[in-house]
């Protein structure tokens, strides 16, 4: 029975490989796992819509990166990790040249292929989640935290706080609430923001949220008690509308609740109503519709019918253009690894790698892509594999999202301290050997 | 005409009482174990092997464990996922805190450590039963895995809460290769299963099944409630102990609390009652069906409407063939695929002669 | 008969039995002899089938004493009174419905098993060698009570009268030393009712055991019993012999139906 | 005190919030015996489509979107919905499983909830939105001022609309040719049969019923927290409300509810520092537990005798 639903499955798919298999040419493939059910949907679909729209962009303005077609695929994850390695595999053999780079938009999918990139020659882009000290290239040359990491947000989020106070030294003194997810990603948030306080001279007071989070009462009264000058608001899906509904019901001004960018965006806010209204949240990407890359993709892919998003109103939401900023990495990548290896050739997965480890996003080039303030300019290094660690600040106003600030800093010396260590406790658990970045090319 | 008993007559009560009364059955099995032991491991590819294969016989014993707490000792639990992360923590711990902890060792560590957690949550169904039982098992499935999160101790200060699992060493050998892993997990899969068959058609699975058919008939046959129960607690968290620990070691490769959470759980459940309540081979076939059914359906739907509707529509309606044909073979076959195996040999046996 | 009526095995003093505030036995005393079959008649409700849950431990009065063979006994449960070779049949069948014959008469002898849950799991040497050893023992409770045709029929398809049967096979292969039987004769037909009798009465005969029997049909209690208690409204109203029991004035009022 | 006090009073509040949702279990429950698993999906669908109809209402009847008309056009279009998708689950799920084990039954509802949550996603969209019902969610002034209690009116109208419902099932079940059925086929399926009582169509109204509850939870919790797939997660705050108010109590949903809203944020706020907090989670269930050891049959359950 068992062996029988194995030979007709296998058949089944060994015609879908061959067919996928069939239509090579010049193309350069990218795997792309997905999820569009589930409580994950919300944020899934803005990402993967201006991802792929942006991918659609390329092909559509450009006919391609040099001519190379961009093709892609997508597999259900459902944010399972068993799912995702399912997919992985699926995909990694798929297209002329095997999957280019893989980006499971999931923290624990990310670990669960962690090795497993390594060994299949394919990089790993994580962009705003997955392994922090992977940002260690030279521990990790196959994973990508690119632009900005958990602990990186943490320390910009202290520092935009000292910019409103008027100086580092004025948080001396000052009580910073933490209001967590309570889980693996809520608790990422302790070590740096502990370090952070010892190193300021602020009180940090974490208050956990048990998922979902759809009920924060005693939390509340807790602030309440503690009255803290901020509180950070390191949350996720329901739990962000939750806290900020009840912000306003403990009257906490709502200007002191600051969000990671897992909480700020549209789909936090908007069910959260006018009390919503000045809620300040930290992102590697702003939203707006504005932008000139946002602008071709609704001419060059919109106009021609061919866009990903069902709800056309979500183009331009905070999820949608951290799409495009995937697509725009992704893409650049190849473009960089073309300059090396053949203009208008396919790239394999370690030539993939070469382009991001290269990769080098300056203003100029930002503003050929349309893309200036979009996102932070970004330069990957062999050592460095996050690049600028800035966030930009933005506050709702009600109706949509008011970009505040500037690119903020984070505290470098102190994140890459942190993550060195805990790359090099790694490498020796596992018996790497770190690269030597001084002979690499 | 091939299947038939005709003529093979027992004369002790030892050949009586083996796994595979008929002989055909018997070859029909190491057949099989021939080929997932020996032409699998040569023949499958990587992704068979790696995102199939592996998966399908780790959650088969998973799915073991909780047959024979839910189908052979009648206790419904909505926690075995739990249970699972408990066997995959403690797996990890003994070997990183243990200098030379050899790998089956732990594994048998992890199972007991599970068995220990499983017997103190299974301390209330001495009181509760049913779905009442159910839910109170949640309380395991909650608190396990919130406990996990909370104390850095049990992925040693990770911090994001997710540890990277050990390479898989057994005498100087290490596990790396799908191929290796394949065989590893097979071979443990396989040697569990006999014994959890042994078990079930022993005076132990007899205890089990009289306390799940009529608990009052059964004490007072002297039968022993309390043993009775906490027994299929332990031995039901051992299988699933032991599962959440190869789920860890040779699948995955990550031991993270929140892997293990009531969907998985879920999951585990459908695949005894999609395979068969009471019944060894049943967690197989529910496992390998709940496993492929959605990477089915992934290949599938697409393949049926093309690229012409969106891929939220696409995901979603998956997910909706999935609810209905879970309802669906409730509804045509409660007693899941063990039972339909069972009357197509049946069949079998008589044809071509229905009479 | 070759058999010889022993001294008293239960004696039972003074039992008072509630359910909340319902009466369901009212300070009843009564005692079993070994080796005799002992009756419990009365009405539906009277408390036959309480006063067999007492002797085995699933109720436990609120007042009263169990002597068991002679020294007070002690609260305790079902299986403790397995344990002391009680065993018993039930009114509304107690089979377990998803095992085979053969499985729930393998049951009985759990008591009498004594390799654990490991050895069972490797089914090898002492654990391979009791199986068989005790299936050779339900063997013979099987052709005992020509059952053998249908021992790995699953009891859940067997008709009702062969389901006692096995229920019956399933209480003697613990080979208890007291059998308690309720109502074991219940929706048979007349043959079925003879086959029973016999079976009872040669389990009495060739092992000595000492049978507790709850039953309606008169002419059988009246037949195979050597002592009749009746039981009314969960009080005792008579106590005896057959013969005697038979003609006391209560007992008729009771069965007759007059005014209460 | 007062922060005790406050602590209380919220923690009773969201209680009845709990209770709004163990109340569709408890229905389904008594009348059919399913341990319907589906009742958080269904809060989500009955919730999803109610804000759907009123974006597509004024679309469709060019009216202004926040016309009362268009609320309870699409309040009505929602219950329809709900109806609709009781009746069908009566036909397509229940009617072929009769008889089955509790646990089929069970495994069907949780593949029932796929199949809702697919509906409802692959019909409206993941997109989260919001509701607005008009009552603002603020603490009361004159208690914050003169006692610094904050209370908040919104909690206090989700009481007020809860004890409604209850009011309102109670007359239904009481005063009701349905009704009486109703209790009669909770009290014994075959005796109900017997005399008469059509079970199909007590299930097909039960379900309905069930689906108006689960509607009015959802835009109550939607309301609260934005209309998204996390209203599905409210089933896992009922079901500890379920096991302690016995499974076929109205009047335990209630009670179980307070008992557990006002528990779990005493223990939140005061043992929660102590083992790090979180403890929400679980809790619940621990207290549920604890109480089953004490009382197997839940607190209005009724005891079971074994009789043999």
């Amino acid at each position: 029975m068992k062996f029988k639903q194995t030979v007709l499955l296998g058949a089944a798919m060994a015609g879908l490989l061959a067919s996928s298999a069939a239509s090579a040419a010049e193309e350069q493939f990218i795997g792309l796992p997905s999820y569009r059910v589930g409580p994950y949907a919300a944020g899934g679909v803005g990402i993967f819509g201006g991802w792929i729209d942006y991918m659609q962009l390329i092909n559509e303005r450009d006919g391609g990166v040099n001519g190379v077609k961009l093709t892609w695929e997508e597999c259900e994850t459902e944010y399972n990790n068993a799912r995702g390695v399912e997919c992985y595999e699926r995909l990694k053999k798929k297209g002329s040249t095997g999957n280019t780079v893989f980006q499971p938009v999931s923290t624990g999918i990310t670990y669960s292929v962690l090795e497993k990139v390594a060994q299949d020659k394919i990089p790993m882009v994580t962009i705003g989640y997955g392994r922090t000290d992977a940002a260690d290239g030279r521990v990790f040359p196959w994973v990508f935290p690119m632009i900005t990491t958990y602990w990186s947000q943490a320390s910009a989020i202290v520092n935009y706080m000292g910019q409103k106070e008027g100086g580092m030294d004025k948080l001396k003194g000052k009580k910073i609430g933490l209001l967590y997810h309570d889980s693996a990603y809520g608790k990422e948030s302790h070590a740096i923001m502990d370090k952070l306080a010892a190193k300021h001279g602020f009180e940090v007071i974490k208050i956990a949220v048990a998922h979902p989070g759809n009920e924060q009462q005693s939390q509340w009264l807790q602030i309440r008690q503690a009255k803290p000058d901020y509180v950070v608001l390191w949350g996720w899906g329901v739990m962000n509308p939750t806290a900020i509904k009840a912000a306003a019901k403990t009257g906490y001004p709502r200007e002191k609740l600051i969000g990671v960018w897992w909480s700020g965006a549209e789909e936090d806010t908007i069910p959260a109503g006018t009390a919503a209204k000045g809620f300040v949240a930290a992102g590697f990407n702003v939203a707006g519709a504005s932008y000139p890359v946002v602008a071709d993709i609704k001419k060059h892919v919109y106009g021609k019918d061919k866009g990903n998003m069902e709800d056309k109103s979500r183009i331009g939401s905070v999820y949608y253009n951290r799409g495009v900023v995937h697509g725009i990495i992704t893409v650049e990548g190849i473009r960089k690894a073309q300059e090396k290896f053949g203009k208008g050739k396919s790239l394999t997965g370690e030539q993939m790698r070469w382009g991001l480890e290269n990769l080098n996003l300056d203003d100029a080039r930002l503003k050929a892509l349309g893309a200036t303030g979009f996102m932070p300019p970004l330069k990957i290094t062999c050592a460095d594999h996050e690049g600028p660690g800035k966030v930009k600040f933005q506050q709702w106003d009600g109706t949509q999202w008011k970009v505040i600030t500037d690119w903020v800093d984070s505290d470098r010396p102190l994140v890459r301290g942190m993550i060195e260590e805990s790359a090099a406790a790694y490498a020796k658990e596992k018996g790497i050997k770190p690269r030597d970045c001084s002979k690499e090319s | 005409m091939l299947y038939r008993e005709a003529g093979q007559f027992k004369a002790s009560y030892a050949e009586d009482a083996q796994i595979f009364p008929i002989r055909q059955d018997r070859i029909g099995f190491w057949l099989l174990m021939l080929v997932f032991g020996v032409a699998v491991p040569f023949l499958a590819s990587e992704y068979w092997l790696k995102a199939i294969l592996i998966p399908v016989l780790i959650f088969s014993l998973a799915a073991l464990g909780l047959n024979i707490l839910t189908g052979y000792a009648g206790q419904l639990s909505l926690g075995s996922a739990a249970f699972m992360a408990v066997g995959a923590f403690a797996a990890y711990n003994f070997i990183l805190r243990i200098e030379g902890m050899p790998f089956l060792v732990a594994l048998v560590l992890a199972g007991l450590t599970a068995a220990a957690v499983g017997i103190l949550f299974g301390l209330p169904s001495l009181r509760i039963k049913g779905f009442y039982l159910a839910v109170a098992t949640l309380a395991a499935q909650f608190f396990i895995v919130w406990a996990l999160v909370k104390f850095p101790w049990f992925s040693n200060n990770s911090s994001s809460g997710v540890v990277t699992a050990q390479d898989v060493t057994i005498l100087g050998y290490t596990f790396a290769t799908p191929e290796a892993k394949y065989v590893l997990t097979f071979l443990i899969v396989a040697f569990m299963a006999l014994l959890a068959k042994n078990m079930v058609r022993s005076s132990t699975g007899r205890a089990w099944m009289a306390v799940r058919d009529m608990d009052v008939a059964a004490q007072v046959i002297g039968f022993r409630l309390m043993r009775t129960k906490l027994l299929a607690f332990a031995v039901s968290s051992f299988y699933c102990g032991v599962a959440g620990a190869l789920y860890a070691y040779t699948y995955i490769g990550t031991v993270e609390p929140e892997g293990f959470n009531l969907d998985l759980s879920f999951k585990i459940l459908f695949m005894i009652i999609i395979g068969g309540v009471g019944s060894i081979m049943g967690s197989f076939l529910g496992a390998a069906f709940i496993v492929l059914l959605p990477i089915f359906l992934d290949n599938f739907v697409p393949m049926i409407f093309g690229d012409s509707l969106g891929a939220g529509f696409v995901s979603n309606f998956q997910l909706i063939i999935f609810g209905g044909l879970i309802i669906f073979f409730l509804i045509v076959e409660p007693h899941g695929l063990a039972r339909l195996w069972q009357i197509a040999k049946e069949k079998l046996r008589l044809w071509p002669f229905p009479h | 008969m070759a058999r010889k009526i022993g001294g008293v095995i239960v004696d039972l003093q003074n039992i008072s039995l509630r359910f909340g505030g319902v009466k369901a036995l009212t300070d009843i005393s009564f005692d079993v002899k070994e080796h005799e079959i002992r009756s419990i008649i009365g009405p539906n409700g009277a408390g036959k089938s309480s006063m067999l849950n007492v002797i085995n431990g699933v109720y436990h009065p609120q007042e009263g004493q169990i002597f068991f063979k002679g020294a007070l006994r002690k609260k305790l449960e079902p299986h403790e009174a397995a344990e002391q070779g009680i065993a018993r049949t039930f009114q509304n069948i107690a089979l377990f419905k998803g095992m085979t014959v053969l499985d729930n008469i393998m049951t009985g002898r759990n008591l009498k098993m004594k390799c654990n849950f490991l050895q069972h799991a490797l089914y090898w040497g002492a654990a391979q060698k009791e199986e068989i050893a005790h299936r050779i023992k339900v063997e013979e409770v099987i052709e005992f009570l020509e059952i053998q045709s249908i021992r790995k029929t699953p009891v859940g398809r067997l008709p009702y009268g062969l389901q006692k049967r096995v229920e019956l096979a399933r209480a003697l292969a613990a080979e208890p030393h007291i059998l308690l039987l309720d109502e074991p004769m219940a929706g048979m037909n007349v043959e079925e009712k003879q086959d029973m009798c016999r079976f009872i009465l040669d389990v009495n005969d060739h092992y000595g055991t000492t049978i507790v029997l709850i039953e309606h049909d008169m002419g059988v209690v009246m037949d195979i019993s050597d002592r009749v208690v009746v039981l009314d409204y969960g009080k005792k109203i008579g106590d005896g012999e057959p013969e005697e029991v038979k003609n006391n004035p209560e007992v008729i009022k009771a069965y007759l139906g007059t005014s209460h | 005190m007062q922060f005790f006090i406050e602590v209380l009073v919220g923690g009773l509040l969201s209680g009845v919030m709990y209770a709004l949702v163990a109340l569709g279990f408890v229905l389904i429950y008594k009348a059919s015996g399913v341990f319907n698993f589906a009742q958080g999906a269904m809060v989500f669908f009955a919730a999803l489509t109610f804000v759907g109809f009123q974006e597509v209402l004024p679309g469709w009847l060019g009216m202004a979107a926040d016309s009362s008309i268009v609320f309870w056009l699409a309040f009505l279009l929602a219950f329809l919905a709900m109806i609709v998708l009781g009746v069908a689950t009566e036909r397509i799920v229940l009617r072929p499983l009769v008889n089955q084990p509790h646990i089929t039954l069970f495994m069907a509802t949780i593949g029932l909830t796929y199949v809702i949550e697919g509906i409802a996603q692959m019909t409206w969209g993941a997109t989260v939105r919001g509701l607005d019902l008009g009552i603002v969610d603020e603490p009361i002034a004159w208690l914050m001022d003169n006692y610094e209690i904050g209370i908040s009116k919104f909690d206090l109208f989700a009481a007020g609309v809860a004890a409604s419902l209850v009011a309102l099932l109670a007359l239904l079940f009481q005063y009701t040719k349905v009704g009486r059925a109703l209790r009669a086929v909770a009290d014994d399926h075959q005796a109900a049969l017997s005399i008469g009582i059509p079970l199909q169509t007590i299930w097909r109204v039960v379900w309905a019923v069930a689906g108006f509850v689960a509607l009015v939870a959802g835009m109550i919790w939607g309301a609260r927290n934005g209309v998204q797939f996390a209203l599905t997660f409210t089933a896992l705050k009922a079901l500890p409300v379920l096991i302690l108010g016995g499974f076929t109590s109205v009047p335990g949903a209630i009670v179980g509810g307070l008992i557990i809203g006002a528990s779990e944020k005493l223990a939140e706020v005061y043992v929660g520092p102590f083992v790090g907090g979180g403890i929400e989670g679980w809790f619940p269930y621990m207290l549920a537990l604890a109480f089953l050891l004490v009382r197997p049959e839940g607190l209005f359950g009724e005891k079971h005798i074994d009789r043999v």
